[in-house]
């Protein structure tokens, strides 16, 4: 009924394996092939799957280096301008910028606004939230979160064709081959 | 595996995700700004007085002096306000029928005070001290706003502590000639800089921040 | 071929699986010859392992949760209780006085935040040395910091004499034009247990998000499909989703390694940062770190062991980590007995006479006796963790590690209590004693604690599934069931 | 651990080289265990000051309680406390406190005069002086302030001679007697309310048959008095019923000296000291500084002797200081600052004056036969060489509390050293009419009972209560033929009970009249206010007697004092002042006759012989005199010197006779908590049961009782507070009684204290500096030796630079010499900073709210110490504080003047300041504490400083308000603040000047001239907190021959 939902356009073509290494092989026969809008499922992270589909290294770190030195620069700032601009006032005369104290609190929002840039940067690069997913349409696709790994060439590629591509992925040893529509 | 949501809750997870930090920013900015308005500092609103006495009558039109009434203005914390019988100075003569009056005639005739609503409350825990202020070369407007103009009276500053910081950390902005304390028509622009820098010298101002300035 | 091969396995290795672990039928199970058991007990697969602990939450309710829960969430209806008293009469009700203005409040706010240490330090600090038996225990581990964290939260905010006016301690711009003492140890607390709290929370979601997944896949009911469902995010566990959430995640565990040892350094410099004697030691941070670890995994296991018979979860909390845990606290005691030592030594090293009496007040002054339980607590009994014997059975190891629970709690009363009464001038000496309110708070938010815990490993997947799916992969494709490649 | 290990602990655990061997003496002597350790440990130590009994030696009960983490449970909450009467205390206190930190402000109104008074400047306080009565009719000359007509505080008048500016613990507190809400208010007859009109005529028609009888059936019971307008009344009265009697009652009267007088002179005569001439004083049982109407002004003048570093009394040589003897059998404030100190039973204190005369060579004196007392003895020859040597300027005193035959012999010997005219000054009677009240009582009662009586009238006397019970007051008051009796008092009190009428009085600040001080000179007082509850003066029911009804006070004063000074001018000028100058009694020579001190010195010698049993001793309390201030929640919550027990009156038995009596001293929990073996004290019959109070310094063999407790009928302040122990006076054992019984009856009773009672010297022998001391010698020859003590880091020993502080840098000095313990400042403190009443329970918990403490050491041995050390602790000021540091919302930081301020509204109460204090001088609002629902006592509040709300901290501010008045006055006048314009309240309080405030900025100023003497010390300097409140060391200045650390 999903399909109805959702006019039976074509996303793409699913090929559902057993063993990891099947899916490894197919993912690097497909890019051999020459596919690039593809997308490989499996229960739990594969290396060799993400080095196939051809992306290499995330772009993660960098975003949370960013974050970090934000936090770092907004706690030191925060303390600097209360203490010496905002309410100078001589607490147990100390010096209004007596910094060692500034410390602890700069330290935390480091690592708070870098852990926030480390979570929802990862949901960014991932796209996520995506409740709805033409891949759910596919019934047997519940299998990726347990021991069923599968390979998904999106209608989009440059190089797709309905047949064409049957084929490609029937000669890659699925247990099944079938179609995943929006 | 059938689809459990439909296409929409894509955008309308992600908005409601990302839009969530942004909301709380908002509300932030809603909250000081309703603390800060009038709604809770209860600036420029009119006070419903026993008697609708007009400082822009007295003041602006007839030119009283504020230490006429406010007596102790320059020797004590409380500027003073007029017993009754400084109101029938005049109003035994003047107006001396008019019903408007008439609470302050009884008042004056069974000596029962008259029971005026504050207009400048602060809390319990703030000691303010009008002498010194006056003494400083601060003036009745810098707080009490154009009263010579005003039919009612009202509160016309915050009164927030914000407020009063903001004086106390740089009363060079404020400060006037001591003769020009009382002028309800005063304008800071009259004077320069320089020579409010002078008044400062010359009254031996210092900024005071400390906080039992205020609070005992 | 091989996949053929393990589908058959599978087969029948999953009833048995469901009903008895392998290991207690003792077929596994030859102390002398395996040296180490392994982290996931042999013959289970991907799909083995998801349905065992998925069913756990999905199949419904086991007989005993419904008693254990309500005697929780009765002591949570006292924690209210206490609390409405508290706000209404005020902290007169507790035993605070002069000169002792701190009391059970910080004490088990310490306690609290100690415990709340063993999660992320799991999680965190094992995972980036690629500690693998850590997978079957970080998840439920994390869930057990964040209580905590949340039971320790409260205590800071109720023991003001004005909680009302809490939110002074937080830093926005304000109509008087004032900001919190950043020279303040308590401001400090606020920014690192909030920032502790924040980043155990997400560590610990996203590590549920490929777990969350998989429930929604398996659940049947409408509504768990769609609970589940968003709370998953739509995770697809496409190769890219994996590998931005590896990195994440490994990000978050470098960032939550410091995080993890700053906040009970942190909490220990509102004593550090004191001038009582008793409080005023450099030692504090790493002894209050190394106890927070101690008090933490001897929570966890206080926690573990139970659950681990309730839901027979023997396969995936092996021997093995028992053991494991019993040797990290077994170190961390002996670092914590070694603070208590330089303590002493610092005091007669010193010279200092304060520091001096304040020792020989801890040893001979009128709460002698809550020294000495604390050294029997802490020190003596943890020493029997020498001994495998005693690691691997479930039932010493819990007994020592409520010996554990108890005496770090007694440590912090000697810390906040002991050091209070008897300071600089004698004239203002004094003494100090729980009132019923503070046992009632005191036990309201460990029932609060195990409320939550309950509603926890009743709803969400309590052992990392994806994890343990990788786990169980690589071992059979070693072949090597007994080997955990550690 | 057993007990015993525990005494060897110390030694044994900390291995230490140097204590192993003080352990066995510390084994062998418990008592001087640490202190003999410190002396060990360290060559040029002091003697160990210690504060407790049973901590001193580790007994097994007292660690049993502690041990104990739940005694409150143990123990159902305030055994002994009237938690009601808390409650009542607490007032609201239950509300949600919240209300008071409430942001939405109520409406408020403001409301002025019709027709403003000339004065009154609005918001201005004004100050009039005025009379302050106190026990036995005299008065002390004050200042009291009024805010916008509300009296708020009293101060001493400068000009007067018995204050100087200075005031005693009574006259301050009488600001709240004004308020207390328990005060009689209405007029009482037979149970119904009537009005003042119905009295009259009630009264005028009884008088009228007593007119016929030239009242023979008219009595007239009054307290002692000494005021000259009462005087001419009763004189009026008396000349219109010849035949009526006035009588007059005082409880704590000083009928010893009368009686003693008598003998002496053969006449009655005042007598009175100038401590400012006196090189050597010998107190006998003698509370010269502490008690009596001259306490204040003797202070103030013995104090001056005291201060080497400053210019000294006319006729003695710079750094001279001089000597005071104190021998007694129950501690006194006087004898905190003895030189040499003896305590004797009663008894023995007679014995030892009678060989002093026989040793000075007074006719007529013989030393007892058989007595011979060691200590004694040793002192006995030196201080005759000392009195010898000092002939005119010596002063020898006996108290009040002391035999008639003492008070013989002190005339003896001062007029035998020459002493009458210089140091002591004979002078014509002060009081109207001097008598023996207990006689006057008694023949009262007797014409009562042979109903002779038939209208009797009393002012302000409560002998239902206390009077000795032999005179059966209540049954004869009973007797049918008084068909009108009448009671006029503050107070519906026992005896109001037992009259037909009951006419409330008007408290002294509401109504005129007129008392003389301790010298005589005439103190006036006017009113600050209405009659609150429209209460009568004396003198207006005396003018009904008078037959001059509707007469008002001031028109008997005025009409008294006008034409006797010659005129409306000098009469306001009499009222301004507060005092007629130059009205002191006139000098009265008088020779002292030998057969009065040869019959002085038998008496004596046959009271000694009878010493079987303990002696009970009868004092006036310190908190309560004689009752009258039993309802004064102030004075209830004062700790009193010594044991600082509140809210209760134990008897106080020395170490000694509680081993005897097998009592612990009941430290129950180390604190504030003390559980106190109750004793059964029997005597002839009459028998009471009282919490006992070990009490070091203590005379063996005496049992010390205060008087003014056990109230049955007053507020619900004071109602069933403490202990009754009149009921054990009697005539004959007036203020000493022999041939007492006691035992403990086993039960124990819990009595709240606020000092903690712990060694300073720790167990490794270290003594804790807190007061530092030297006798005088000593210091001459190592003046800096107060300073070695303890070493202050250096000021460069920091990384960040010293906060500049220009302008004003205030600072106080406490001098440890002349401090008397008398808790003046204390409740000038409270009085001028609405500081709350908390209650014996909340201060049993540990949760006093005083901002100024004064601690109490003892030096030397535990069963004789050597000497009492009073130190006053309010907040230092650090400059560094450590206080300041800990908060995490400001609400503590320091001001450009260097104060540490306490800001109640931004407080959030963490309580980490008050952890942090090492001083402990911070208070908490645990519960709603304040009183915001008693209107009459918000009337009391000192309108400068907030009232606090509950959950906010609070501590002593060098009294803020008073500082920026000052300033504010100053810079309005474009001139600087001069010395001495700001003085707290405790500094303006102190009879002895003990406390001195001011800019350390200022070269010129006397603190700054203090702190500059080598005698200057910060407690704990070595925290390097850098206290802006220092002490001058306690000196100390004993006889070279008797030369000891005292």
């Amino acid at each position: 009924m999903s399909s109805q939902d959702s006019g039976g356009r074509l996303y793409g073509l699913m090929a559902e394996f057993e063993t990891p290494g099947a899916l490894i092989a197919a993912t690097e026969q497909a890019r051999k092939a020459g596919y690039r809008k593809m997308d490989a499922y499996a229960p739990y992270p594969i290396e060799e799957v993400v080095h196939a589909l051809g992306h290499h290294h995330s772009k993660l770190p960098l975003m949370v280096l960013g974050g970090g030195v934000a936090g770092c620069l907004a706690g030191l700032g925060l303390q600097v301008y209360v203490n010496a601009i905002a309410y100078p006032l001589n607490i147990g005369g100390k010096p209004p910028l007596s910094w060692p104290a500034f410390v602890p609190v700069t330290f935390e929002m480091t690592i708070l606004f870098a852990s926030l840039t480390a979570v929802l940067g990862m949901l960014a690069l991932n796209g996520l939230p995506t409740p709805y997913h033409p891949v759910f349409n596919l019934p047997r696709f519940s299998a990726a979160s347990r021991d069923r790994y599968f390979l998904c060439i999106e209608a989009v590629d440059a190089r797709f064709h309905a047949d064409g591509t049957r084929q490609f992925l029937e000669s890659q040893a699925p247990t099944e081959v079938s179609e995943v529509e929006y | 595996m059938a689809q459990i949501f439909h296409p929409s809750t894509n955008t309308i997870s992600r908005v409601s995700i990302f839009g969530l930090i942004f909301f709380i920013a908002f509300a932030g900015w809603v909250a000081m700004a309703i603390d800060r308005s009038p709604a809770v500092t209860r600036e420029r609103q009119v006070i419903e007085q026993p008697v609708p006495f007009s400082h822009d009558h007295h003041v602006g039109e007839e030119g009283f002096d504020c230490r006429y009434c406010h007596t102790s203005v320059e020797k004590s914390a409380f500027a003073g306000i007029p017993p009754t019988a400084t109101c029938m100075g005049c109003h035994s003569v003047l107006f001396a029928d008019s019903p408007i009056l008439e609470p302050v005639r009884a008042s004056f005739r069974d000596g029962t005070p008259l029971h005026w609503r504050r207009v400048y409350d602060l809390p319990d825990f703030v000691y303010f001290n009008h002498s010194i202020h006056v003494a400083k070369g601060i003036g009745c407007t810098t707080c009490h706003g154009d009263i010579g103009r005003m039919p009612l009276t009202w509160k016309a500053s915050s009164l927030k502590m914000e407020w009063c910081v903001g004086c106390h950390r740089d009363p060079a902005k404020y400060v006037r000639p001591r003769e020009e304390v009382f002028n309800p028509n005063w304008d800071p622009a009259l004077i320069s800089a320089a020579r409010r820098a002078e008044l400062m010298k010359e009254y031996k101002i210092v900024s005071r921040t400390s906080c039992s300035v205020c609070h005992r | 071929m091989a996949g053929r091969d393990l589908e058959a396995q599978t087969a029948v290795a999953e009833p048995e699986v469901h009903q008895e672990s392998l290991l207690e039928k003792g077929g596994y199970h030859r102390p002398g010859i395996i040296e180490r058991a392994p982290v996931l007990a042999p013959g289970h697969t991907a799909g083995s392992v998801t349905d065992k602990i998925s069913s756990v939450v999905l199949s419904g309710t086991p007989r005993w949760f419904y008693p254990a829960f309500g005697l929780a969430f009765t002591l949570t209806m006292v924690l209210f209780a206490s609390l409405a008293k508290l706000f209404w009469e005020g902290t007169g009700i507790w035993g605070v006085n002069q000169p002792i203005g701190w009391g059970f409040a910080i004490i088990n706010f310490v306690w609290w935040i100690g415990i709340g240490h063993a999660g992320t330090l799991i999680s965190a600090i094992l995972l980036l040395l690629r500690q693998e038996w850590r997978t079957s225990i970080n998840r439920f581990a994390e869930a057990m910091t964040i209580f905590a964290v949340a039971c320790a939260g409260i205590y800071p905010l109720i023991h003001t004499g004005r909680p009302w006016l809490a939110y002074w301690l937080m830093p926005y711009p304000n109509t008087m034009g004032l900001w919190p003492q950043f020279r303040s140890p308590l401001i400090w607390d606020v920014f690192a247990v909030s920032t502790y709290a924040t980043v155990s929370l997400l560590f610990w979601f996203v590590g549920m998000i490929p777990d969350l997944a998989t429930l929604r896949d398996r659940a049947t009911k409408r509504v768990a499909k769609v609970l589940y469902g968003m709370a998953a995010m739509g995770w697809r566990n496409s190769a890219k989703h994996w590998h931005e959430h590896e990195v994440a995640s490994l990000l978050l565990a470098g960032l939550a390694t410091p995080l993890v040892l700053s906040v009970h350094s942190v909490v220990s410099f509102d004593f550090a940062v004191g001038i009582v004697p008793g409080w005023h030691a450099t030692i504090f941070p790493p002894y209050f770190v190394a106890g927070a670890i101690y008090a933490g995994f001897a929570m966890v296991l206080t926690c573990t062991i139970p659950l681990r018979r309730a839901f027979g979860l023997y396969d995936f909390i092996t021997e093995r980590h028992l053991d494991n845990m019993g040797k990290v606290m077994l170190a961390t005691g002996l670092i914590v007995a070694y603070g208590y030592g330089i303590e002493a030594f610092t005091a007669w090293y010193s010279a200092n006479h304060y520091e001096t009496f304040m020792m020989w007040n801890r040893f001979f002054g009128p709460y002698r006796f809550h020294y000495y339980a604390l050294l029997l607590c802490n020190i003596v009994a943890p020493q029997a963790l020498w001994w495998k014997s005693v690691r691997v059975s479930p039932v010493k190891l819990w007994i020592v590690c409520m010996f554990i629970n108890f005496g770090m709690w007694l440590e912090r009363f000697v810390i906040v209590v002991v050091s209070l009464s008897r300071d600089f001038v004698p004239s203002s000496w004094g003494t100090y004693h729980g009132t019923i309110w503070d046992w009632a708070t005191f036990l309201g938010t460990i029932g609060l604690f195990l409320s939550l815990l309950f509603l926890f490993v009743r709803f969400m997947p309590m052992i990392s599934i994806f994890e343990m799916r990788t786990l169980a992969t690589e071992a059979q494709l070693k072949e090597l069931p007994e080997d955990d490649g550690a | 651990m057993s007990a015993s290990e525990e005494e060897n602990g110390p030694g044994d655990d900390v291995k230490d080289p140097v204590l192993d061997d003080q352990a066995p003496r510390a084994a062998s002597c418990a008592g001087g265990a640490c202190g003999c350790g410190g002396a060990g440990a360290r060559e040029d130590a002091a003697p160990a000051l210690w504060r407790n009994l049973d901590e001193l030696q580790q007994s097994a009960a007292f660690q049993q309680a502690v041990e104990n983490e739940f005694p409150r449970q143990a123990v159902p909450l305030g055994l002994g406390v009237d938690r009601r009467r808390f409650m009542q205390l607490m007032g609201a206190s239950l509300a949600l406190g919240g209300a008071a930190a409430c942001t939405k402000q109520p409406p408020e109104e403001i409301v002025p005069y019709v027709k403003q008074p000339e004065e009154i400047v609005p918001g201005n306080p004004l100050f009039f002086a005025t009379a302050a009565p106190m026990g036995g009719g005299y008065a002390l000359g004050v200042l009291a302030t009024s805010h916008m007509g509300r009296p708020t505080k009293i101060e001493g008048n400068p000009e007067h001679p018995a204050s100087l500016g200075s005031t005693d613990v009574f006259a301050q507190a009488s600001v709240l007697g004004l308020y207390d809400p328990d005060r009689s208010k209405t007029i009482v007859n037979a149970g119904r309310i009537r009005t003042w009109e119905a009295f009259v005529d009630a009264l005028t028609m009884e008088l009228a048959t007593q007119e016929g009888s030239g009242g023979a059936g008219l009595r007239i019971l009054s307290g002692a008095v000494t005021s000259p307008s009462l005087a001419a009344q009763m004189t009026a009265i008396l000349a219109r019923f010849p035949l009526a009697r006035w009588y007059q009652w005082e409880s704590a009267s000083d009928r010893s000296a009368v009686l003693g007088s008598r003998a002496a002179f053969g006449r009655d005569v005042s007598v009175r000291y100038d401590l400012a001439k006196a090189q050597v004083v010998v107190a006998l049982d003698c509370d010269l500084l502490g008690k009596g109407p001259g306490a204040v002004r003797y202070s103030r003048d013995f104090a001056r002797g005291r201060r080497v570093w400053e210019s000294a009394p006319e006729g003695t040589a710079p750094g001279t200081m001089n000597r005071l003897y104190a021998v007694e059998c129950t501690p006194s404030p006087t004898s905190t600052l003895a030189d040499h100190r003896l305590a004797l039973k009663p008894a023995e204190v007679g014995a030892f004056a009678a060989a002093l005369a026989a040793a000075l060579g007074v006719p007529g004196a013989a030393a007892p036969a058989g007595w011979n007392h060691p200590e004694a003895a040793r002192l006995l020859p030196v201080l005759a060489k000392d009195l010898l040597a000092h002939r005119g300027s010596s002063v020898v005193a006996a108290g009040d509390e002391s035999a008639p035959e003492l008070h013989v012999l002190a005339h003896a010997i001062n007029a035998h050293l020459g002493n009458h005219g210089t140091t002591v000054l004979l002078g014509e009677p002060i009081a109207a009419r001097p008598t023996d009240p207990l006689a006057d009582l008694e023949a009262l009662v007797a014409e009562l009972q042979a109903g002779k009586v038939e209208a009797l009238l009393m002012l302000d006397v409560n002998p239902v209560y206390d009077a000795p019970p032999e005179l059966k007051v209540a049954d004869a008051l009973l007797s049918p033929a008084a068909r009108l009796r009448v009671h006029w008092g503050l107070y519906d009190d026992e005896t109001a009970r037992y009259c037909h009428w009951h006419v409330n009085a008007a408290h002294y600040l509401e109504t005129w009249g007129d008392a003389r001080a301790y010298d005589g000179t005439v103190t006036l007082q006017q009113p600050l206010i209405d009659p609150l509850y429209g209460g009568r003066s004396a003198h207006e029911v005396l003018a009904v007697l008078e037959n001059r009804p509707g007469t008002g006070a001031r028109e008997v004063v005025q009409g008294l004092w006008q034409p006797r000074l010659g005129g409306e001018p000098q009469w306001r000028k009499a009222v301004h002042d507060g005092f007629v100058g130059g009205s002191a009694a006139p000098a009265a020579g008088a020779g002292v006759n030998g057969g009065a001190v040869a019959a002085a010195a038998r008496t004596i010698t046959e009271a000694l012989a009878q010493q079987q049993g303990y002696t009970l001793a009868f004092r006036p309390d310190p908190s309560a005199w004689d009752g009258r201030y039993a309802n004064n929640a102030w004075l209830q919550e004062l700790p009193r010197p010594f044991s600082k027990v509140v809210w209760d009156n134990p008897v106080l038995v020395s170490p000694r006779t509680a081993r005897e009596l097998k009592i612990d001293d009941g430290t129950s929990d180390g604190l504030q908590g003390r559980r106190a073996a109750v004793l059964r004290i029997e005597v002839d019959g009459a028998s009471i049961e009282a919490p006992a109070w070990v009490l070091p310094a203590q005379a063996d063999g005496v049992l010390t009782l205060t008087l003014g407790y056990g109230r049955t009928r007053t507020g619900k302040v004071g109602k069933g507070v403490g202990v009754d122990v009149n009921k054990l006076r009697t005539r004959a054992g007036f203020w000493s009684r022999a041939g007492a019984a006691a035992r403990a009856t086993g039960d124990r009773y819990e009595l709240a204290s606020t000092q903690g009672h712990f060694l300073v010297t720790d167990p490794a022998g270290v003594e804790r500096p807190m007061v530092r001391r030297a006798t005088l010698a000593e210091y001459q020859r190592q003046p800096e030796l107060m300073h070695e003590a303890v070493e202050a880091p250096a000021h460069d020993m920091t990384l960040y630079p010293d906060w500049p502080y220009e302008g004003h840098k205030w600072g106080m000095a406490i001098n440890l010499s002349a401090c008397t313990g008398c808790n003046a400042c204390v409740v000038a403190c409270v009085a001028e900073n609405n500081i709350s009443v908390v209650g014996k329970d909340q201060v049993f918990r540990g949760r006093e709210m005083h901002w100024l403490r004064i601690d109490q050491y003892y030096a030397g041995d535990y069963d004789a110490p050597s000497a009492v050390l009073n130190q006053p602790v309010p907040c230092m000021h650090c400059e560094n504080a450590p206080c300041e540091v800990v908060c995490p919302v400001e609400a503590t930081t320091h001001s450009f003047e260097g104060l540490n301020e306490m800001t109640y509204n931004r407080c959030v109460g963490t309580r980490y300041c008050g952890n942090n204090c090492p001083y402990k001088v911070r208070r908490f609002n645990f519960y709603k504490f304040a009183d915001w629902t008693t209107e009459s006592l918000k009337l009391q509040r000192n309108p400068n400083v907030s009232v606090r709300f509950r959950g906010v901290m609070e501590k002593c501010s060098y009294c803020v308000q008073r500082i920026n008045a000052a300033r504010i006055n100053s810079e309005r006048e474009d001139r600087k603040i001069t010395d001495g314009e700001v003085r707290p309240a405790c500094a303006q309080a102190c009879p002895t000047e003990a406390i001195v405030f001011g800019d350390i900025n200022d070269a010129e100023a006397r603190v700054t001239a203090w702190k500059k003497q080598p005698l200057s010390y910060g407690m704990l300097e070595d925290l390097n907190t850098r206290p802006r409140t220092t002490y001058m060391g306690r000196l100390a200045n004993p006889h070279p021959e008797l030369e000891e650390k005292a």
